[in-house]
């Protein structure tokens, strides 16, 4: 019990953060964490009453009965009775429990269930180790292809599409919504409405690999107007290196190896192995949400990819200083 | 303890047909040790390493399962304080990503297929002839092959692991993780044949068990009389005999057939079905949960019983809770995969039935705490390991409850979250109860009592650790730690309450060095304990600690549920199986009247040999298919050798007894 | 144990005089070839970078008394996930393209005995790495030496060149044809290098 | 003046279309009266043959064939009547000629001024041969020594699809994308243009089209993520003189004010980008590498482009304008007069690059200038070659990936079920990538009123995958498995009824008829198989009345032309390879069923029935 109120402080204290199952940022986790908190409440009780109802008997009689005592095989019949009729009231409370927790339960998967016809789509593709993200748009040409980062509009009910080319994962954000796997061979979606903008990270909840450790996902949620404008920012192509340190290394990019796998629109950069690079300078972090993106983080993830995240698909690259100066500069203008 | 007994004895169909029965005599003591010699000379395996490989009593193979399943324990426990220490930091470097896989999947397979389950087998292999009063169990060679299987299975994971070539797509292995393309080698591989092989084991002793509980009870012990340990390891082998062929198939038949010969089971592209794998690996995978934890409230009722020195309360409810158990267990499966595109109506009728699976358990509970109540609990360490179970399993089943909402399990589910509710049902609802069981059973198997200050160290120590070292991922998983991962970054704030599991952890590892030390020390030092140190009231303290090769000198009969505080005088048995051969008394179903005799088996080395052709035919086909055909034909060579053997004729008599002495109050 | 020991260990142990010792040497050799066969080295770079350092012979035809070539040993033949590394690799970088699962297209077959430039490692690494006149592009800018020595194993392991224990087995896609595991050891018809 | 006459035939021709058979015969010999020429062969004649001024390629002479497709309209029918279904089998081989190269040889023979000049596939070596001498020696041959890397970028097989003569002039290209003029006469070089780049996947297979004095070339490499185009260069000089994109903005592509497509799904500003995701359609295919055709009179060119990359079509949502698009372009500036997509967002690899006959056809009851088309996606079409209107589009073959052409909208209807999907086999694929029908082109005869397709009846199952782009490696994204379609023949040669839009006859081959057709006036078609049989066949009856086997399977165009002895020839190269052919010419392992892009799959027993080797074939009658 002691430390069963530990932990309860421990849990309430635990209830924040922009990783955090009770810490609701959206409408279906606000009904989610009520009912968890509902069980938890009742289920710290049940226990509590059970540990009491084994103790006491426990402690009550310290006098120890002779070993080679003649069991009393037949109790009084009262007694019985009275043990019959205890169980079967405590099965019958358990019974009525289960079923409110059963109703209750039904009732938001349904409210989870429901959704707006008109939603934002968003496809979101599982890589070993990365996640590749498609704002769908009806006209080809507008549709914005990035990674590692979702964004999403406050107040609007948003549809992700979950597709998976290699092996399974799952999409978990915490503070937003359960998990759903991502499963070859099947196209399955999830529902949301953020109804806090803030950043909310999300990590793969199904184990793919050396790396399902460090397959990370920064969900944004902006207030819909600056959703648009973001949006907005990504479609345009990446702008011409403007100093001859970054159109140096834009040169860099295209010879060496890296447009063999990544892409960059506006620039004869198109490989679709690795992450579009187009806006990388905007985002947050680094492999899949491992390192803080800084030119520091950037150059050590370049040159020695194994050492940061050992098995994934990125190869090492040995460039020249000089290059790899000018690499990091032009990189730093995809913004 | 026999002498001074009044026997029934029961006449072979032989000599005259409808002579009158004469009345019960007492046994005197030169009979008495006349039979014991003789049957002493008939059931004693040969000695030496020839007789150490060919034996076939129950008691010695099941010993050795339990030693070996014990080792597995440490073993797994070795790697999860590893899994521990590279948890306990951020950013740890102490295990790479690749060891950390392997060594995860192999705590993970170690623990549910090479020590939970098989230690529950080995059990009920070593006490459900005992508690039954049969000379041995039914089918003693089947018994000592699915041993060696189960050994080969061992050996082989742990080899390979130590090539290198350890499992690493975790226990659950799921495609198309585990498939040829993502896992190459035979890492994965590896893990469908260790699969293979405890599956084989545990069906062998399950049809063991099944028979051996229906058909060798000792005469008057019907149905309703079944001690409870008995009850749940009979539920349980049915389980077994229903659950553990879907994980065959899914494992060697299909994941194994895609990985070796190209079949597409589970290749989307060719219209196979990566989804197909986890319907079919939890249909086995949660009725396996419950064949690990019946066994483990089987144990904890007679416990209770002893120590409370009262009848428990509620027999049928809790006959009755098992068998429901056991069928609910196999309607679950799907809650599982509740993150799965699974249509949502088929998700709430499985949340139903999750929900509803509290039901029997919560009666057991009910039942035990209503014992507790009415008697007075002497705090052994068996009574305070039951404690520990209550105090632990508890939470465990509630969050259970939880986990069986759809809504919430998707935020808990594939979190350490579920890593704490498994470990809180298996550690508390199963190893509690099997520490208390060891503490309890001790002396019947060496003679000696286990010392109880080292117990209670032993106990409060694994009850405080556990506690310590689960309850934290509780909070962890809501925070958005997943399972399964190598490592975390600091920002993620789970650094504080992994060093305090991490700590718990170490807690545990103390505890069970403690008892490992306490089996050391008390194997030749403890006291002696004699028949029955805790005056129980099982069949099996009607004999001498230990049992002899033959169990029982004279099959004793039970007059009722309790038999040694049952029967009041002279303890009664019956006469007339033959001492000169293995015979053994089969009895009817239901009522156990006695049916026939049967002549049992002697020592052979064949099941050894059959467990390593066994062994040869699926360990090569990992490496060519063409291991299988010749494996099967050396095994069925084997066979022939096997049968060959043991084709001598075995008659059966038929036994005539009178109603009266099996109907008997 | 059917794992294969690397032919370096056969060799060294073949020089034991000992009995026991070889034994011993032997279990150990059983185990490296474990450990090699299922090693997942993620962070090494692999011997030479280039092998055009190393002597490099496409032609059997040398004036004068022949100069015996060492061959190099393909780091990564041995070794199943980095086979299947270099099988990724192989359709990433498109030469699935060309060469399609083997079959050939635009490019030669290379699941067939028939080896325009030699099938030796340091041969296949050549003509990835350095490209060859009839339409192979060069890929030394682009790719490390460990993924062109990855893709080399890859390459021999479509005519069973390497160990069958580190090839690929199917691949979640189309069934184009039998996997690399089953396919038969096409002994090179036309291999150069001295053998 | 001799304009003037030609106005007036076809004045005639016209009257005459409405008028009965019997009227037919009187012009016809009215014609002979005033004319040497063959009477049948001015019935198709819609127009001056070139307006190059080239007295070698007035409509008027049969004898020569100065161009693949014997006119700028495409018939592939020769007037010629001395070899008739009646006397055919009479023919015997009279002259050989081994071209020393093993590739497939996809090359017409022409034949001017008593010359018959050969190209050949990569190294694209041009032979002249002397028809005045006996054997026909050489006369002289001419090497252009492209850069042997560029067989690297050849999607499928390193072939040459022919030269062309003009004004004393031979216009060809290199594989490794150059275009060069050579003098007829000496073979000497009078220049050389390099057009493409092999290093971003660009080629060119096609033969050029030479009108009003421009050469007409396109590229290849859709599999390779090029970017499609073509160009138009100075006959004289060999500068370029237009270049027209077939992805990216109007300004690219060459539409102007003029552009006035019939279908709304063809109108609005820079589909060329808009209809693509971004950056895509700079990478986008589109290429041309068939047949290009013209119209005197229209004054336009009509060609179609190939298949949008990558194959893969979920990489490229959208209607990925203007691949497989039907283009009219005017020839002296480029600019396009009308375009329509024949398949929207090609899913199937139907490239859009088949021959289009320019035809004059009496339909529903008015006299129409029409197109022919027989798709690769499985339809004829019969198309207004003045506004673009799809007149009709019926199935030549059996066809289970779309069900039809909205004649109203235009689009082609798909079959849902036949869409390629990532990660997932789709199975039985009708038509399967080569279509109906690949480049090997048909033939019209004014007699018969009957177009002749050589044509494949291939299935196949398709698996998508992602395709990463690597500048100068294959671009295509998908696993295929090609095999026989309905019935297990694999190649069909056919006569359609373009009005009545039915199959006359059918001869159904063991392997795809990947060779060109040929219809003379003596009522005789001529083609060849990959087993290496050179067939002639009755253009009426479809009976087969003679054949002949070549060294090589046969994959070539067979034309015909009359020697200075007076006396009618036939010839065609036998040399096998091309897609089709590959497994023998490249020696590919059958095993892989994914190789060549699939194809190998359904010609696994061709090793058993042909070997490679180039050679020409020259027959006549004894």
């Amino acid at each position: 019990m002691m430390r069963s109120r530990l932990a309860l402080v421990i849990l309430l204290a635990a209830c924040s953060g922009r990783q955090n199952a009770l810490d609701p940022a959206s409408a279906q986790n606000r009904s989610i964490t009520a009912l968890f908190w509902a069980m938890f409440v009742v289920a710290a009780f049940i226990w509590f009453v059970v540990t009491v109802a084994f103790l006491v008997p426990a402690v009550r009689q310290r006098r120890t009965t002779r070993e080679d005592a003649e069991p009393a095989l037949e109790l009084p019949a009262e007694t019985s009775r009275r043990q019959t009729r205890l169980v079967s009231g405590a099965t019958a409370v358990t019974v009525l429990i289960l079923l409110v927790f059963l109703i209750y339960d039904f009732g938001v998967g349904r409210a989870l269930a429901t959704h707006p016809a008109r939603a934002l789509t968003i496809e979101l593709v599982g890589h070993q180790w990365w996640w590749e993200v498609h704002y769908a748009d009806p006209d080809p040409s507008k549709i914005v292809i990035d990674a590692d980062e979702l964004h999403v509009p406050v107040g609007q009910s948003v549809q992700i599409k979950l597709v998976s080319r290699d092996v399974i994962h799952s999409f978990w954000v915490p503070n937003l919504i359960g998990k759903r796997d991502l499963i070859p061979g099947y196209t399955s979606s999830i529902f949301f409405t953020a109804d806090r903008p803030g950043v909310y990270r999300a990590q793969c909840a199904e184990f793919c690999g050396h790396q399902h450790a460090k397959m990370a996902l920064d969900v944004v949620a902006h207030p819909a107007p600056e959703f648009s404008a973001w949006l907005e920012r990504q479609r345009a192509p990446a702008a011409d290196p403007s100093d001859s340190l970054a159109a140096n290394g834009k040169r860099v990019f295209l010879s060496a190896a890296c447009s063999k796998c990544h892409a960059i629109t506006g620039v004869e950069a198109y490989g679709t192995v690795g992450p579009n690079l187009t806006h990388l300078a905007t985002r947050r972090t680094l492999a899949a949400g491992t390192l803080p993106n800084t030119r520091g983080n950037l150059g050590g993830w370049i040159v020695d990819p194994q050492s940061i995240k050992p098995g994934a698909r990125m190869p090492s690259n040995q460039l020249e200083s000089r290059d790899l100066v000018a690499l990091l500069a032009y990189l730093e203008t995809l913004k | 303890m026999n002498d001074g007994v009044r026997a029934g004895r029961a006449r072979s169909s032989v000599d005259q047909e409808d002579a009158v029965l004469p009345p019960p005599q007492l046994i005197d003591r030169e009979r008495l040790e006349a039979d014991a010699r003789q049957l002493d000379v008939t059931w004693r395996d040969p000695g030496g390493l020839w007789g150490w490989l060919t034996t076939v009593d129950h008691k010695s193979i099941a010993k050795r399962y339990i030693i070996t399943a014990f080792l597995m324990f440490i073993a797994g426990g070795i790697q999860a304080a590893m899994i521990r220490m590279q948890l306990a930091l951020p950013e740890n470097n102490l295990l790479g990503p690749d060891r950390y896989n392997q060594i995860f999947t192999t705590h993970g397979t170690t623990m549910m297929f090479l020590f939970a389950v098989p230690i529950m087998n080995a059990m009920g292999l070593y006490f459900v002839p005992l508690m039954v009063g049969a000379r041995t169990i039914a089918f003693p060679r089947l018994n000592a092959f699915g041993y060696y299987a189960y050994l080969v299975g061992v050996v082989f994971l742990y080899v390979s692991l130590f090539l290198n070539t350890g499992p690493d797509a975790g226990w659950t292995a799921y495609v198309p993780l585990a498939g040829p393309q993502f896992s190459p080698g035979h890492r994965v591989d590896v893990w469908a044949q260790v699969v293979t092989f405890t599956e084989i084991a545990a069906l062998a002793a399950a049809v063991n068990i099944i028979v051996t509980a229906l058909k060798m009870r000792a005469p008057g012990m019907s149905l309703n009389r079944i001690p409870l340990f008995v009850w749940a390891q009979l539920v349980v082998s049915f389980m077994i005999v229903f659950a553990m062929p879907a994980v065959a198939t899914a494992s060697t038949l299909m994941l194994a057939a895609d990985r070796a010969v190209s079949t597409h089971w589970f290749n989307p592209a060719e219209g196979g079905d990566s989804l197909l794998w986890q319907h079919v690996f939890w249909f086995f995978g949660h009725p396996e949960v419950y064949i690990i934890f019946l066994p483990g409230l089987g144990m904890v009722t007679p416990i209770v019983e002893t120590f409370c020195r009262r009848r428990v309360f509620g027999y049928d409810a809790l006959v009755l809770a098992n068998i429901t158990t056991g069928f609910f267990s196999f309607g679950l499966w799907v809650h599982h995969m509740f993150a799965t595109p699974i249509p949502e109506l088929g998700q709430s009728l499985f949340t139903a039935a999750s929900m509803l699976i509290a039901i029997p358990t919560g009666i057991q509970i009910f039942c035990w705490i209503a014992t507790m109540w009415s008697g007075r609990p002497r705090l052994t360490t068996p009574m305070l390991f039951v404690l520990g179970f209550l105090f632990t399993f508890v939470i465990g089943g509630l969050t259970g409850v939880m986990l069986a909402s759809v809504t919430f399990d998707k935020q808990a589910h594939d979190t350490f979250f579920v890593v704490s509710h498994l470990h809180y049902v298996l550690l508390g609802g199963a190893v509690m109860p099997l520490f208390g069981a060891f503490y309890f059973w001790f002396p019947k198997v060496t003679g000696r009592l286990l010392s109880e200050t080292l117990g209670k160290w032993n106990v409060w120590l694994f009850v405080i650790g556990v506690n310590v070292a689960f309850f934290p991922m509780h909070i962890l998983g809501l925070n958005g730690m997943p399972r399964r991962i190598y490592t975390y970054l600091a920002e993620t704030g789970w650094g504080p309450l992994n060093l305090l599991a991490t700590a718990g952890a170490v807690v545990i590892v103390v505890s069970v060095v403690i008892f490992i030390v306490n089996v050391a020390v008390s194997w030749r030092g403890g006291a002696l304990a004699g028949p029955n140190p805790w005056a129980s009231s099982g069949l099996e303290w009607a004999t001498t600690s230990p049992a002899p090769s033959y169990n029982f000198v004279h099959t004793p009969v039970v007059l009722g549920r309790h038999p040694l505080w049952d029967s009041v005088g002279p303890f009664p048995v019956i006469t007339g199986l033959r001492t000169d051969r293995r015979e053994v008394l089969v009895t009817t179903v239901f009522d156990a009247r006695p049916d026939h005799r049967h002549k049992e088996p002697d020592a052979s080395i064949w099941p050894f040999v059959l467990s390593l052709a066994m062994g040869v035919t699926w360990i090569g086909s990992i490496f060519t298919p063409w291991a299988v055909p010749t494996g099967f034909a050396m095994t069925l060579l084997v066979m022939l050798g096997w049968g060959w053997q043991s084709s001598r004729v075995t008659d059966v008599e038929r036994v005539e007894t009178e109603d009266r002495l099996v109907e008997a109050e | 144990m059917s794992l294969r020991c690397r032919n370096a260990g056969w060799k060294r142990g073949a020089r034991r005089t000992s009995g026991v010792r070889l034994a011993a040497l032997m279990a150990s050799v059983v185990l490296i070839a474990g450990c090699e066969r299922e090693a997942r080295r993620f962070q090494e770079s692999p011997p030479t970078a280039s092998p055009t350092g190393d002597p490099l012979v496409v032609s059997d035809l040398q004036p004068g008394p022949a100069v015996v070539v060492s061959n190099v040993e393909a780091p990564y033949d041995d070794n199943a996930w980095a086979v299947s590394e270099g099988k990724s690799l192989y359709n990433a970088m498109n030469c699935s393209g060309c060469h399609f699962q083997g079959g050939g297209g635009i490019g030669p077959p290379l699941m067939d005995d028939d080896w325009t430039y030699g099938s030796e490692p340091q041969q296949v690494f050549a003509s990835i790495a350095e490209g060859r006149p009839n339409g192979m592009p060069a890929w030394k800018f682009m790719l490390s030496a460990q993924q062109i020595w990855e893709i080399t194993s890859y390459v021999r392991s479509l005519s069973g060149l390497n160990p069958k224990g580190a090839r690929n087995a199917r691949d979640d896609h189309m069934m184009r044809k039998p996997p690399e595991a089953s396919t038969p050891n096409a002994r090179p018809k036309n291999s150069t290098a001295p053998r | 003046m001799q304009r003037r006459q030609c106005a007036w035939v076809r004045i005639q021709s016209r009257l005459l279309l409405h008028a009965s058979a019997a009227a037919f015969c009187a012009l016809a010999i009215a014609c002979k009266g005033d004319r040497g020429a063959q009477p049948v062969a001015l019935v198709a004649r819609t127009g001056p043959a070139s307006p190059s001024g080239d007295s070698t390629s007035t409509f008027a002479d049969d004898g020569q064939w100065v161009r693949p497709a014997k006119d700028v309209q495409a018939t592939r029918f020769s007037g010629l009547t001395e070899i008739t279904n009646k006397n055919v089998q009479n023919l015997r081989a009279v002259a050989t000629f081994s071209t020393a190269v093993n590739r497939g040889h996809e090359a017409a023979p022409i034949v001017a001024n008593n010359t018959m000049y050969i190209v050949t596939p990569f190294p694209n070596f041009v032979y002249a041969l002397d028809l005045t001498k006996e054997g026909f020696p050489a006369k002289w041959t001419y090497k252009p020594h492209p850069v042997s890397a560029a067989q690297g970028v050849a999607c499928c097989d390193v072939v040459n699809r022919g030269l062309v003569f003009d004004g004393g002039r031979l216009y060809f290209n290199t594989l490794d994308a150059r275009t060069i003029a050579l003098d007829a006469a000496t073979g000497k070089e009078l220049w050389v243009t390099p057009l493409g780049n092999i290093n971003i996947g660009e080629s060119i297979t096609m033969a050029p089209l030479v009108v009003k004095g421009k050469v007409i070339v396109g590229v290849s490499g859709s599999e390779f993520g090029i970017r499609g185009w073509i160009k138009a260069l100075d006959a004289g000089s060999g500068r370029v003189v237009w270049t027209a994109y077939h992805t990216g903005p109007d300004k690219d592509v060459l539409i102007g004010p003029s552009f006035k497509p019939f279908y709304a799904m063809d109108r609005g500003k820079d589909l060329g980008v808009s209809s693509w995701p971004a950056d895509q359609w700079k990478i986008g295919g589109g290429g041309v590498w068939g047949w290009v055709s013209y119209d005197p009179e229209l004054d336009l060119i009509y060609y179609g482009t190939a298949n949008p990359g990558p194959w893969n079509p979920e990489v490229r949502p959208g209607d990925n304008k203007w691949t497989v698009t039907l283009f009219a372009r005017r020839p002296d500036n480029g600019e396009a007069v009308w375009a329509y997509q024949l398949t929207p967002h090609d899913l199937h690899d139907y490239d859009g690059v088949n021959e289009n006959i320019l035809v004059d056809l009496q339909w529903k009851g008015q006299q129409r200038k029409v197109l022919l088309r027989p798709d690769r996606n499985g339809y004829f079409y019969v198309m207004d070659r003045a506004t673009g209107e799809v007149l009709s589009a019926e199935p030549y073959g059996f066809v289970n990936t779309s069900t039809g052409v909205d004649l109203k909208t235009g689009r082609l209807q798909y079959n849902p079920e036949k869409e390629v999907k990532t990660g997932q086999v789709v199975r039985y694929m009708c038509p399967a990538a080569p279509g109906m029908k690949d480049w090997q082109p048909s033939a019209y005869s004014p007699r018969t009123g009957l177009v002749y397709i050589p044509h494949q009846n291939l299935c196949m199952d398709e698996e998508g995958l992602e395709a990463n782009y690597i500048a100068g490696t294959p671009y295509v994204g998908t696993n295929v498995k090609m095999y026989a379609g309905p019935g297990g023949r694999r190649g069909s040669f056919d006569a359609w009824d373009p009005i009545a839009a039915h199959k006359v006859w059918s001869i159904e081959e063991d392997f795809p008829v990947w060779s060109g057709a040929l219809v003379t006036a003596g009522d005789v078609a001529f083609y060849g198989t990959m087993d290496g049989w050179f067939k002639a066949v009755d253009a009426r009856s479809g009976k087969a009345l003679w054949q002949f086997k070549t060294g090589s399977g046969i994959i070539g165009q067979p034309m015909t032309y009359k020697g200075n002895d007076g006396k009618q020839y036939v010839a065609v190269l036998a040399g096998v390879g091309g897609w089709a052919g590959a497994i023998v010419a490249g020696g590919l392992d059958a095993r892989d069923s994914s190789a060549a892009l699939g194809f190998v799959n359904a010609m696994r027993d061709l090793p058993e029935k042909t070997t490679k080797g180039g050679m020409l074939y020259v027959f006549a009658l004894p």
